[in-house]
């Protein structure tokens, strides 16, 4: 078990600024640790060297010097100028606006983030963001004053009535971060928390694509509603048009004769599409040591029609080439293998990072 | 008491006098600076657009006003060092609050885009040709659900 | 040992007349324009706020033990945490040093007979306990929930909580601040006894006119700044409310112009205590006066000038906060100064670990932790991911809590025997400070950790991270530790009042300076017999003397002395 | 309480008895009442402040809503104050000198000033309260017809109503002071030993005027 997991010293690195940010704090900690250690052992030292009775010379006491005072002015002074202008040229930098950027809109209100994408994508108390990508946030508050504090990316500003503030970062590390109100707003201020989830570039535009988890569009038909579970869920992440090596593709997979692990084979009727969705180690497809991970409890039977219908409809029209579950360009490619994490964390992160139910398996896989 | 040698100055009546039709005198002037570009805007229109001349002018009045007023009336001239001290220290300090307008002025410089003056936030000014750009507008939702834009 | 702590006087038969029992009534207390005897009344008034000002806390630290709160509601935690700040601020910290300590000393280290203006003083007093009643009342019926900032449009046009009362209340609060600023400073100036140079000043005076100076300079605009939330409350005027119009930064501005200096107000009188205390018992003069003394002065007037350090991210523009960063690493300096000069006043001296020193010495390692970590937050950068979390409650706590209040229990204990002419029990004093610098470090040290992991203050629940819980648990642990050591002095000052054996002498420490030398234990009511006359430098100690006496008892041999001509170079 | 003189002369002021000597005490009662002064000046300097501020910003909207003040009634309003703060310093040149009388008749000249003054600003408030200008729930700007953003307009009567109120309140407190003076000169109270508590009402009052002399051009006399 790792103490720092149970007890942290510090917040996850989770964004460009971060690092900067916590070399700076670090450099102004070691300063303040030699200079406490310094008065500490001096005032120690003077205190019981000459306390009273004590045998030590009191001859030619100094009443002022002003070399000592010279000294005690021009250190801290010079160190302070050394650290504001270090400090200063990181601010500036957290002030840019990037040059490219996606913009984000924020609305604080008494007592909930309200958060809007480019493409008009509303979150409550959520967001979700690419990796890597430049956010800026354009905020205005329509009470009270807040402050958007995202400690793992060291940002915080206030979002003020009556007035547009500005605020970017740049994630750097998937995962899920709090996202805090920094100022007092009223009653439930302590509950006006949120969480940013930082997902790969190519979980988000499927995220995107999915219009967002919270407020899609209700379907029109079961396949429809087939084809957003499967957004949701991220399934083309590894269900890709064609085989690979992380999973099969399902088109026309319907009711076709599957060789499984074991030699046997099985017609990949409802029922076996099913049971490979909820508990899919039972019986898995031939080349596929690695397991997906189980949807049991996070996919209500309704939703399991739903996908099954979605399948169905992809294996009806398979005559026609592959059909398009989704049309995102570089949806349908695999995650590159620049993000490591994809690979190692995909079966807990797909559980997840779209979803609130599962929060906790996001944290595990940090 | 008055005897004494540390007598207190006595201002004369006709100092007094003097100074408070300075007073008058100063405050018509004020009044006519002001209205002046109005009543004879033949001889003095040309002073419309050039409010902030006409604003210091009524300040430097002011002031003047004020002068007079602090250093006879309330005889900070004779008074001791330590007083002018205290009188002048005052009004320097209440002018210190004024460094807050380096915020005000700075503020429409924002976001930093590489220190340009962009004015692009600061508080909403009473004209757009004040040099404010429009506030940035949320874009429309794609509708997808059917709910209607910004109805958070 | 035993014999450095023989101080209480022989019990003397006649008991002389003092301004304690000069006269009994009631009314000759409510009525006193006897400095000393108001300094009592306001001793008694900052006590009660200060553990009203406690009980709130124990509140908020108990509720923060659990995740998901203990026992309060949202809003009932918010009017406690509000209620500590409110009491704390504007009714223990601010008062405490200056109205009781400062009362009661200034005129007596001046060598003069009162303040100026003594009816002007019982005036302070009473418009405080008036303001403290209705600040009390607004707080118990009804609370307020904004926090001790008071921030704009939540305290103008959001809360529906009693902000209109308790700001009429801090609003007379301020004139009571003000009335006692402009008794000092006229005081200062013009009632010095003969002799009494500037630079023959006490420290403690030094840092008083530096306070007052902020007093009459800041606490105005605040006080105009708050009756304006409350006239907006009342008739929705739109000066700092976005709705009606007005700007919300604006409001931040001017409170902080004053409530910046006023950290000032709270700190530098408990510096000028540290000044006294440090040199008695290290039986030596000051080590750099002059420098020590420009150097509350520096603070004083650097201090107007940082008030933007608390604005970095309240969308402020960046101009304007890197000047403020630049400033406030300005005001370091001054801060540097004094603490290293505290330092090395012991250096060739003969110190004396009584109460007093140990809570000096306390107040010198916290204020250096407290100061230290002011740098986090005048860097404009790093104080971006700490401002608004519990790394500034921490700081200013180490400040505040650390350095005001220590000082003036400090200031307390080394006056308590000229305040009231008794001695108290020296070794549960050592105890107390002890148990304070301890539990004091248990409770808040916790917090800079909780700050920097990003818990924003003022926050009731936390149940999104309980990784956090183990600070809070430690926090509120120390907290109680505190709490007892902050108990202690309450009683065992109290029962030193009330023995008899314990009379203290006129000058039981040795100590320097016209209260000591030339008043008794307790003073008299015009304070001094005859008028003095100061011909000496402050702080005129003799170390080897003082350390050679402890020498001669224990049958040591003694330290050498140089010849006196070369001994003092000042 | 007591006061004790150090001299045998009986003319001669008393001292109160934290003082050494007349001058020492007339020097320090300047001294406070300058102090206090001081943070009059920072009380109204933050309402001068925030005016600078939002005046800055609305410079137009403020052209456009200080038409509703009459500068004429504010001119005679001035003059009034000046006139008043002339007799103060009136009063308390004849108070150095000991001339009961004249004191007494300048001082009750600037309490009819001051009276004269509330008056007139009486007639100006009454005006905007009865065209709901007073910035409150009942507040109307009609910016159809007059332009101007409604919401400045709001802020412009804000700060009008809280500074001139300001203004006004300090106004009342110099006429009871001076009231209470005069009836003690009148008295010979003991407490009117020499020319100082004159001369202390006299700063007072001189500060009253001050403040107007910049609230008139600030409000009256807004240049376009």
């Amino acid at each position: 078990m790792n103490i720092f997991k149970v007890l942290p010293v510090a917040p996850e690195q989770a964004s460009e600024r971060a690092f900067g940010y916590d070399l700076i704090f670090w450099t102004i900690t070691i300063l303040a640790v030699v200079f406490t250690i310094l008065v500490f052992a001096l005032v120690l030292a003077l205190a019981v060297r000459y306390r009273r009775g004590s045998s030590a010379d009191r001859r030619y006491p100094v009443y002022h010097s002003n070399g000592i005072e010279a000294v005690l002015t021009l250190v801290p002074l010079v160190l302070g100028l050394g650290i504001f202008a270090w400090s200063s040229a990181d601010f500036v930098k957290f002030r840019q606006r990037p040059k490219e950027s996606m913009e984000i809109f924020v609305i604080g209100k008494q007592w909930m983030w309200h958060l809007q994408h480019m493409n008009g994508i509303r979150e409550n108390n959520e967001l979700h963001i690419p990796v890597d990508t430049p956010i800026t946030m354009t905020m205005i508050s329509q009470d009270v004053i807040h402050a958007m504090y995202i400690p793992a990316f060291r940002v915080q500003y206030h979002v003020v009535p009556g007035r547009y503030t500005e605020m970017s970062f740049t994630a750097t590390k998937p995962g899920r971060y709090k996202m805090l109100c920094a100022m007092h707003c009223g009653t439930q201020h302590s509950e006006m928390v949120g969480f940013v989830y930082v997902m790969s570039k190519s979980d988000y535009a499927r995220w995107i694509e999915g219009g967002g988890n919270r407020y899609e569009p209700r379907a029109a038909t079961m396949v429809a509603a087939g084809e957003q579970v499967w957004n949701r869920k991220a399934c083309g992440n590894c269900h890709a048009g064609m085989d690979t090596v992380r999973g099969p593709t399902l088109n026309g997979i319907f009711n076709a004769q599957r060789r499984l692990t074991d030699g046997s084979t099985a017609k990949a009727a409802p029922d076996y599409l099913r049971e490979s969705i909820l508990l899919p180690w039972l019986r898995l497809t031939k080349g596929y040591e690695t397991t997906m991970p189980a949807y049991k409890g996070q996919l209500t039977e309704e939703e399991v029609l739903q996908l099954i219908e979605y399948i169905k409809s992809n294996s009806n029209t398979s005559t026609s080439g592959s059909p398009q579950p989704y049309s995102a360009p570089g949806a349908r490619t695999l995650p590159t293998p620049t993000h490591p994490e994809n690979a190692t964390n995909r079966a807990n992160r797909y559980g997840s990072a779209g979803v609130t139910q599962s929060e906790e398996g996001a944290m595990n896989a940090r | 008491m008055a005897s004494t040698p540390h007598a207190h100055h006595v201002t004369p009546i006709p100092v007094l006098l003097r100074t408070f039709f300075l007073l008058l005198g100063l405050m018509l002037l004020t009044i006519f600076a002001a209205q002046a570009p109005y009543w004879f805007p033949g001889m003095f229109g040309w002073m419309i657009p050039y409010w902030p001349l006409t604003n210091a002018i009524a300040l430097a009045i002011a002031i003047a006003k004020a002068v007079l007023v602090i250093s006879i009336f309330m005889g900070v001239k004779y008074t001791t060092n330590l007083v002018k001290l205290y009188a002048i220290g005052g009004f320097v300090w209440f002018l210190l609050l004024y460094v807050m307008l380096v915020d005000y002025v700075s503020r429409p410089w924002e976001p930093v885009r590489g220190w340009e003056a962009v004015p692009s936030s600061g508080l909403p000014r009473s004209k757009e040709s004040d040099g404010g750009v429009p506030y940035p507008q949320f874009p429309a939702p794609k509708g997808k659900d059917g709910h209607e834009a910004g109805s958070h | 040992m035993s014999a450095i702590l023989e101080r209480t006087a022989a019990p003397d038969p006649q008991v002389k007349k003092n301004y304690l029992n000069a006269d009994h009534t009631l009314a000759s207390w409510l009525l006193t324009t006897d400095h000393k005897r108001i300094a009592v009344l306001y001793l008694i008034g900052v006590t009660v706020m200060f553990f009203l000002g406690s009980l709130a806390a124990a509140f908020v630290r108990f509720e923060l033990t659990s995740p998901r709160g203990q026992i309060l509601t949202h809003e009932t935690y918010n009017k406690m945490f509000t209620a500590h700040g409110v009491i704390m601020i504007f009714f223990f910290l601010i008062p405490a040093v200056p109205a009781v300590l400062g009362n009661f000393l200034i005129p007596m280290m001046i060598g003069a007979r009162d303040l100026a203006f003594p009816r002007l003083n019982l005036a302070s007093w009473y418009v405080w306990t008036i303001s403290a009643v209705i600040v009390l009342t607004g707080l118990i019926m009804g609370g307020v929930d904004t926090g001790w900032t008071f921030y704009t449009p939540l305290s103008s046009l959001y809360s529906n909580t009693q902000v209109s009362l308790v700001l009429v209340g801090l609003f007379l609060s301020g004139f009571s601040s003000i009335m006692t600023g402009v008794n000092f400073i006229a005081t200062i100036h013009k009632m010095r006894a003969p002799g009494m140079t500037w630079f023959k000043l006490p420290l403690y005076v030094w840092s008083h006119y530096a306070t007052s100076v902020i007093i009459i300079l800041g606490t105005p605009v605040v006080a105009i700044t708050l009756f304006l939330v409350v006239l907006e409350r009342t008739f929705r005027i739109g000066i700092f409310s976005p709705e009606l119009g007005g700007d919300p930064v604006l409001f931040q501005h001017l409170f902080w112009f004053y409530s910046h200096p006023a950290v000032y107000i709270m700190v530098l009188p408990a510096m000028g205590v540290i000044s006294e205390v440090i040199t008695c018992f290290s039986r030596r003069q000051i080590f750099g006066y002059r420098f020590v003394a420009m150097s509350s002065m520096a603070i004083a007037a650097i201090g107007f000038l940082v008030w933007g350090h608390h604005m970095y991210v309240s969308s402020q523009s960046v101009l304007q906060g890197l000047i403020f960063s630049l400033l406030s690493f300005l005001v370091a300096v001054p801060s540097a100064i004094k603490v290293f000069n505290w330092s090395l006043t012991m250096w060739r001296g003969s110190v004396q670990f009584s109460t007093p020193m140990i809570y000096a010495l306390a107040f010198i390692g916290l204020f250096v932790i407290g100061g230290l970590t002011g740098l986090y937050l005048a860097a404009i950068d790093t104080d971006v991911h700490l401002t608004g979390t519990y790394f500034i409650v921490a700081h200013f706590h180490y400040v505040m809590v650390g350095g005001a209040i220590l000082a003036f229990l400090g200031g307390i204990h080394f006056w308590w025997p000229k305040m009231f002419g008794k001695m108290y029990n020296e070794f549960w004093g050592r105890l107390s400070a002890m148990v304070i610098f301890l539990g004091f470090n248990f409770t808040f040290f916790p917090q800079f950790i909780l700050g920097y992991l990003g818990m924003p203050r003022r926050y009731h629940v936390y149940y999104f991270a309980p990784e956090w819980q183990f600070y809070h648990v430690a926090s509120s642990l120390g907290s109680t530790i505190l709490g007892i050591g902050f108990l202690m002095p309450a009683f065992y000052l109290t029962a030193s009042l009330l023995r008899k054996d314990n009379v203290a002498p006129a000058n039981p420490w040795g100590a320097k300076g016209l209260e000591w030398e030339n008043a008794s234990s307790p003073p008299v009511t015009l304070n001094f017999e005859s008028q003095p006359i100061v011909t000496e430098n402050p702080y005129n100690y003799d170390p080897i003397e003082d350390t050679n006496k402890v020498r001669r008892e224990a049958g040591l041999p003694e330290i050498p002395r140089e010849d006196p001509d070369k001994e003092v170079h000042h | 309480m007591a006061t004790h003189a150090h001299t045998a002369d009986p003319d001669a002021p008393a001292v109160y008895e934290q003082f050494e000597d007349i001058d020492q005490q007339q020097e320090t009662y300047i001294l406070g009442m300058w102090s206090f002064l001081v943070t009059e000046i920072m009380f109204f300097g933050a309402l001068f402040l925030i005016y600078s501020i939002y005046r800055w910003q609305y410079q137009g909207d403020f052209y456009i809503f200080h038409k509703e003040l009459d500068y004429v009634l504010g001119g005679i309003n001035t003059t009034v104050l000046l006139a008043s703060s002339f007799s103060v310093a009136l009063a308390v040149h004849y108070a150095q000198l000991k001339k009961k009388r004249q004191q007494l008749l300048a001082l009750g000249f600037t309490l009819l000033c001051a009276f004269g003054f509330l008056i007139i600003k009486a007639i100006e408030y009454g005006k905007k309260f009865e065209h709901s200008k007073f910035p409150n729930d009942t507040f109307v700007w009609d910016a159809a017809k007059y332009g101007g953003d409604p919401e400045h307009a709001r802020l412009f009567f804000s700060l009008y109503f809280s500074m001139t109120g300001l203004h006004g309140l300090h106004v009342l407190i110099g006429i009871l002071v001076i009231g209470y003076l005069m009836y003690l000169i009148a008295k010979d109270h003991p407490v009117i030993t020499d020319y100082v508590p004159t001369e202390l009402v006299g700063l007072y009052w001189h500060f009253v005027d001050l403040v107007w002399i910049f609230l008139y051009p600030l409000f009256y006399l807004i240049p376009k």
